[in-house]
């Protein structure tokens, strides 16, 4: 299915807009998938927001869900 | 789903001093505070491998920022017996030397205002989606990391 | 015996916005400065015995709180790595609602000049030679108390 | 001997300029002396500078020393 990802920060550097993926239907498979295709993920520690909340546990990504990919933050 | 309309934070640019100083001056009119406690991040023009840093230029997860920094308020004044909390955050080109964060706490007593002020720096820094992009002279640039 | 000239730290009145704007623009020039702490101790109209605090007149002596100020700033310039440091304190009459102490602290990173800021406002608020009348509607009068 | 005394805070609504003591010739003695012409003084925990420095033992005032009385401080 496509999942539209918005990434932010340094990963907006290499990923925009929406990924069509295959089998994926939780975060975790995501991160597998997402690697594989911008291998420059795997040098950034990143998290993943479900529609604005940063999950922390694997989690089923619902269709319409707004995905987010989250380098570490550095405001102030 | 109705969506709550969060207090905007953020300033295109720049915190400019009279900005502050308005800020500072709108509060003249609450005598029921003692103390003010206020943060400000500058913009450092750091050498990173013999690079100047002349700028940050900041983005952010903009509907997440404002619902996380709502929830963060919240937790804010449920600790604390503030008076007010005002806080701002740059967006876009910041030069070195300029002001980027602005945490704005009053209390009746200075205990409050102070340790308010500085967990919420604390909490902007680790919890607030927000990315800062440093750019040096020869327009090449490094992401940010916060220690 | 030949006397050290002491900064001054003294204002007549109260302290203005804009003073703080001036203060807070002169360090954008130094783009080594990461971080800034102020706090704000501002004239509260308290109600003593149904009475509201309608100014506070600030008197010091001079002499010695130069000194001290001194010897205090030596102690926290050893203590924190601080790019500058800087202190105002009314006197005179100060009404409810203005600013009468102005801390101003900047370092390279937060931790120290938010530190070294909340230690000085303690140590003024101990040890500096200064004297708050407060002053009631009815003209009457009664001396501040510090907690 | 005359001493020359400068009062602060609330103890200089009833003290001040110079004050004429005998037999005083340290603080201990000040303040005892004090109390007696000035009853105000019992109620208030003041401290004496001797040449701008506070003194926490009782010291010796040497002719044209600065003596100060310091109600507690309240800055800020």
């Amino acid at each position: 299915m496509p999942i539209n990802i918005t990434a932010f920060g340094q990963i907006s550097e290499f990923i925009s807009g929406t990924i069509s993926v295959d089998k994926v239907n939780d975060t975790d498979s995501l991160r597998k998938h997402l690697v594989v295709q911008f291998p420059s993920l795997k040098d950034i520690n990143y998290a993943i927001a479900v529609d604005k909340k940063i999950i922390s546990v694997n989690t089923l990504i619902e269709e319409n869900a707004t995905i987010a990919l989250l380098p570490p933050f550095s405001g102030g | 789903m109705t969506e709550k309309k969060h207090k905007q934070i953020f300033i295109h640019g720049a915190i400019s001093s009279s900005f502050i100083a308005e800020s500072i001056q709108k509060h003249s009119s609450k005598t029921n505070i003692g103390a003010h406690s206020i943060f400000l991040g500058q913009v450092r023009s750091d050498s990173i491998n013999d690079k100047k840093v002349i700028a940050i230029d900041y983005s952010t997860y903009e509907e997440m920022a404002l619902e996380k920094m709502h929830e963060l308020r919240e937790g804010i004044f449920a600790k604390y017996p503030l008076t007010c909390m005002h806080i701002y955050h740059s967006l876009g080109t910041v030069a070195a030397g300029e002001i980027c964060l602005f945490v704005f706490t009053s209390a009746i007593h200075r205990k409050e205002a102070i340790d308010a002020c500085e967990e919420m720096v604390e909490l902007i820094k680790k919890e607030l989606p927000v990315w800062g992009k440093e750019l040096f002279e020869d327009e090449s640039h490094q992401w940010k990391v916060n220690k």
